[in-house]
């Protein structure tokens, strides 16, 4: 069981898919020769050359257009944003072209292509660097989005990921990738669309995803001291969301707290919180609740940055004053 | 002097190296020689076939049975048939939204085709991609893409992954010259050029995007190939009118795209004759431009032309259009009379298992 | 009490605004010699000139932003997008540009535009014509987002629009141009941020915006003739929510269903039940109830895309499921 | 013979007219006598300035105090400072990232900008933007912007108010050659032509776009301003590390802009000395290269060629470096003992009243 970070974990992902199918290949800005901007496919270029490894332009409509076309014509892309932000100026690409083209053939087509991309805030890269998109890629019907938090799941995410035939948005906590864990010897996959259980408790369940899973897990210490036994899912799937897992769990804590580490407002916990109060309400003993960063763009200093993030003070405030504890 | 060695000689392309610039390529009573009987009649079927559908397009549209945008081809015919005469099956096709005379060109199932613009469960979509939306995968005919700009990375993917795999083929990318204002038209033109990629950018210059002239949204006028220089990739103009001249063109661009390993760029000069889309009522252009244009309506100046060298007669030509008219008059019985799809489809072909 | 469409109804406001303010221009595509895809401003170009009424090239990154740019510059653009659905290839120059700016330069910069666009399903425009991307961009802190649903809020909303500060998106439903509805003869405006109650009752609150507001009032015929009064509330700001309304009200129906012809998963009203639950849970007798459309692309036969599209019979069907009746 | 004087009548400037191609501008020694000794020592001064500034930031982005993305301007400095210094108050600036430099030659207060690199409550944007977006309103400097190309079309605005307003200045914007390969310089260059927009395009071509050199992500090598020929935008290109090269550039950029009522463009070729940002190690550059543009560095070149022209003097050059090295630990200090903004500015500045 050796302990890895979440950047090595992406390039023995990366590194093993491009061993064994032909089809794989990745591109993207400054992957190549520069080594990638967190570093993750660093060397890559020396091992597989040019054909497979492929420096872009910094034309993100373009690049990411040309993924989804090489996937149609039958490769399998892995494609690097900088960053999520950047996803932004190729949003048509992504949510038109890739999540619509499918349907638009009426199934003739099929796009099994990855875009990786760091996420979120955190390191004080301000308003235009540090947002989450997964959370609006992931309302995307044609279009599969995944998020992990541990080295574990980004080597079984990426594998599945890698494998899968659709579009699949690999949304990167930019905050994690040198955050170790540890993965075991054998081979495994993770499914694309199953939720995790990180931690077992039977008084109230606590929901998050990417670096939320992180800060979840601070929270489960003082939670704990306090006596209160949470139970922590980490939804490592944003796009299809594993209901199944949420709603088991809330049958045997009656509670249930989402926690992101995107803004509040808008994100992919208000679609939980609504659609679980349709579904599974009933098994709730109080209101939903949820904590998310404030709903301000992001500011640059330090301790505004840290003011508007999610942290686990945030999280055992909310549930003290929620549930009068 | 064959028509190809006639190009070839004149350099009467855009080569960055030769800075040489073009003349546009019109069909020669020699070019029209060099081609047999059989193939001149199948271009003519091929484009009055177009017509007659957009025709019958048209008439659905007015009673209801199409619905949505609906842009018509009519008056383009010479450029779609031209240069997918010249392709083979193993090159991928990718356009736009008027997309119809794209798709009948490469030889698509016409009943499929009007299917698909009635809604119906045998369109090749099941009715769920409509006009703006004609694909057949087993043809290499990947869409009908509706966001203006929108499909030319996505050829520029086909391209590559035929680059990758080492194939022989080709992508050719239809696109208009209102789309050239999209910044991912630089971007893609770019990439392409970058990575020598082997696909045909194949401009449909019709002088209009929807209501807005080129020359007044445009900076650098009315000819687009010049500006292919400062990609390096070499551009040739064409008289899209001209199904020969396109069809020469074609041919010489995928040979040099092969045997140069580079994309290359046609600018087909064109128009439409009819509106935008079918709501248009073309307030922003004068008729007389228009009347101008059909002067030179393919349909009727190729077969005269065919006509007057003696290659045909008009009583061939008379009965390639009843042919003709009887297979888009059974297109329209067929797609209105098959089915609407189920309504559970619209669950299915979101996700690929 | 005039009797006009909605299309007349942002005519006059448009026409009002360029008359009194000359800072005030409108750009887009194929709004002058045209006259406007769906002839909001026909006729505009004559009466004002080219330097008033800009007819664009089909460069969404560029005009948006250079609206921006004039915004910032002191002028009050007025933008025309023909399809909501063409604010992804601007998607950056929106989120990122005109939400971020005035924070990013620390309140030196204020950003007066107005960006319309017509938005949603109904027409048969398949997958990538049909969206309703106002529920991604309400979510940006920096930007205000309305749309109306008859002639009144048309006018009044739009008049306050051109007239606020700030970036605001104007989204026209796409099928309702043609809708008319009578306005007074007096000047008046109708405030951002403020939802209007349709039509008061007592049993059931509904809140809906736009298309979705249209739908409404059909299904209240439908309530009414099985006893139930429901109170009508049509949201019209997506960005502020006006939710003292919304709370007033359920204080008085104690049920909220929440209805949206955009797709149901990830919509804005998955943030309001969200946000309610947590903020006026204590009010509802029931769980709150969404209605929304399907979460699948939009197809093109009609038969398809009305059974995609949320109608009165789904509210109707809804309501009676989940509160018995 | 005046430089401008020399300019004009070699027609130097790439004219779309004259189809000439450009020379590289450079300055003789007949264009630095042109100008009073003291606008020397201030072009001097700022150039110094922004160096010592942007070595500053790379102690203090090491010990802590500066976070983030942190983009330094260093070997740049001639190009920022000659091109901002034949600028009027009522010309609008626009840049990207790498704007510490544009801020500076602006005459933006230090010590304002080092606290925004703080993060500090008496920063320019109170410490909301950082390094990435420096802002003066009241200078009409109107960002630092982060996303690649995202810049253009906001200065295309700010012209095209210039322009509605019948204002007399221009707006110039400053980007880099990776920032070419975003489609949105592309629809920029057409807009500003097409309406005939009071803004200079300016290119500072440092030959690089993070860890990318140009030419190998770029079609058509390294000189950008041939390509303005497709645009109808006259260009020059001028030796970015002369600072009175690009002062007389700028000049005549703005004349024309004015005079003719359309864009220009500069292309500055010019080299950061460092790397892309504070984390970058430079695998992708040889060391050779970066000490063959050392040369040229104008903090060196640039005083030595007026003391050696007997414009001022060793000591005078020393004064003015002392001078700066004070106002730059002033403003380190400033930025220190300023205070954090307090935490409920994280609600405020998002909408305007
Ligand atoms: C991004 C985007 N902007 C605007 C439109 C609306 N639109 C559809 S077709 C069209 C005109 C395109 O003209 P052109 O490229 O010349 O093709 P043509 O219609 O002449 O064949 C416009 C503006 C769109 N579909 N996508
Ligand atoms: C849309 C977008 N893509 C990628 C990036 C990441 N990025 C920041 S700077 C940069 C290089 C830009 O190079 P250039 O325009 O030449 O400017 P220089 O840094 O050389 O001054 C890249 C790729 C970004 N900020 N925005
Ligand atoms: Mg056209
Ligand atoms: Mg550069």
């Amino acid at each position: 069981m050796p302990e890895i970070t979440i950047r090595e974990a992406l390039k023995i992902a990366l590194n093993e898919a491009m061993e064994n199918d032909e089809k794989v290949f990745i591109m993207g800005e400054d992957i190549g020769e520069y080594g990638g901007a967190y570093a993750v496919t660093d060397g890559f270029l020396k091992k597989f050359g040019s054909r497979r490894i492929k420096d872009t332009p910094i034309s993100e409509q373009a690049f990411v257009g040309a993924g989804i076309g090489a996937a149609v014509g039958g490769l399998r892309p892995v494609i690097e944003l900088m960053s999520i932000s950047f996803s932004l100026v190729a949003f048509d690409q992504i949510v038109n072209m890739a999540g619509n083209i499918r349907y638009m053939s009426g199934g003739q087509i099929s796009v099994p292509m990855v875009i990786r991309a760091p996420t979120g805030a955190g390191v004080q890269l301000a308003a235009t660097h540090s947002q989450s998109f997964e959370t609006w890629l992931a309302e995307v019907p044609g279009i599969k989005v995944v998020c992990p938090s541990n080295s574990y799941d980004a080597l079984g995410l990426m594998r599945s990921a890698i494998k899968d035939n659709n579009p699949v948005i690999f949304a990167e906590p930019a905050l994690l990738y040198g955050s170790k864990s540890n993965i075991p010897n054998e081979y495994f996959e993770v499914n694309l669309g199953d939720a995790n259980v990180m931690k077992e408790g039977d008084d109230i369940t606590i929901v998050s995803y990417g670096y939320g899973s992180k800060v979840l897990s601070d929270s489960a210490k003082k939670l704990e001291s306090i006596g209160i036994k949470p139970e922590l899912i980490d939804l490592r799937s944003l796009n299809p969301i594993d209901y199944q897992t949420i709603i088991h769990s809330i049958q045997k804590t009656n509670r249930l707290v989402l926690v992101d580490t995107a803004r509040k407002t808008g994100g992919i916990m208000a679609e939980i919180s609504a659609n679980i109060n349709e579904k599974a309400g009933e098994w709730l003993d109080g209101p939903i609740v949820r904590v998310g960063s404030k709903d301000v763009p992001w500011p640059y200093n330090k301790n505004l940055e840290q003011e508007v993030l999610t942290d686990s003070n945030n999280i055992l405030d909310t549930i003290k004053v929620s549930y009068g504890i | 002097m064959t028509s190809k060695q006639k190009i070839e000689k004149n350099k009467s392309f855009h080569d960055n190296d030769s800075k040489k610039s073009t003349k546009t390529l019109n069909s020669s009573n020699s070019t029209t020689r060099s081609l047999g009987k059989n193939e001149h009649l199948e271009l003519f079927r091929k484009m009055y076939l177009i017509r007659q559908f957009e025709n019958a397009c048209g008439q659905n549209y007015a009673n209801g049975n199409i619905r949505g945008f609906l842009h018509l081809y009519s008056g383009q015919e010479a450029t779609g048939v031209g240069s997918l005469s010249s392709l083979k099956d193993s090159d991928y096709i990718v356009t736009h939204y008027r997309d119809h005379g794209h798709a009948l060109a490469r030889g698509i199932d016409v009943n499929r085709s009007m299917a698909e613009l009635f809604g119906k469960k045998t369109g090749l979509s099941k009715g769920k991609g409509g006009s703006m939306h004609l694909f057949d995968a087993s043809k290499k005919f990947m869409g009908g893409h509706a966001i203006v700009g929108g499909q030319l990375p996505l050829a520029a993917g086909l391209a590559l992954s035929q680059q990758y795999d080492k194939k022989d083929g080709i992508t050719i990318c239809f696109f208009g010259d209102g789309s050239t204002n999209q910044g991912i038209y630089h971007e893609t033109l770019n990439l392409a050029a970058v990575w020598n990629l082997p696909i045909l950018f194949f401009l449909e210059n019709n002088m209009y995007g929807m209501g807005s002239s080129i020359e007044r949204v445009r900076a650098g006028g009315l000819d687009f190939f010049p500006a292919m220089n400062t990609y390096e990739i070499p551009s040739m103009e064409v008289d899209g009118m001209d199904v020969l001249a396109v069809r020469e063109a074609t041919e010489i661009a995928r040979e040099k795209i092969l045997k140069e390993k580079k994309p290359f760029f046609i600018e087909s000069k064109t128009f439409r004759f009819v509106g935008h889309s079918y709501a248009d009522g073309q307030k922003y252009r004068n008729q007389d431009e228009v009347i101008k244009w059909e002067q030179k309506d393919p349909i009727i100046v190729y077969p005269n032309k065919l006509i007057d060298m003696k290659i045909t007669t008009n009583d061939e030509i008379n009965n390639i259009k009843t042919e003709v008219d009887n297979v888009i008059n059974d297109a329209v019985k067929f797609a209105n009379e098959s089915e609407e799809p189920s309504l559970n489809e619209i669950f299915t072909d979101i996700l690929a298992e």
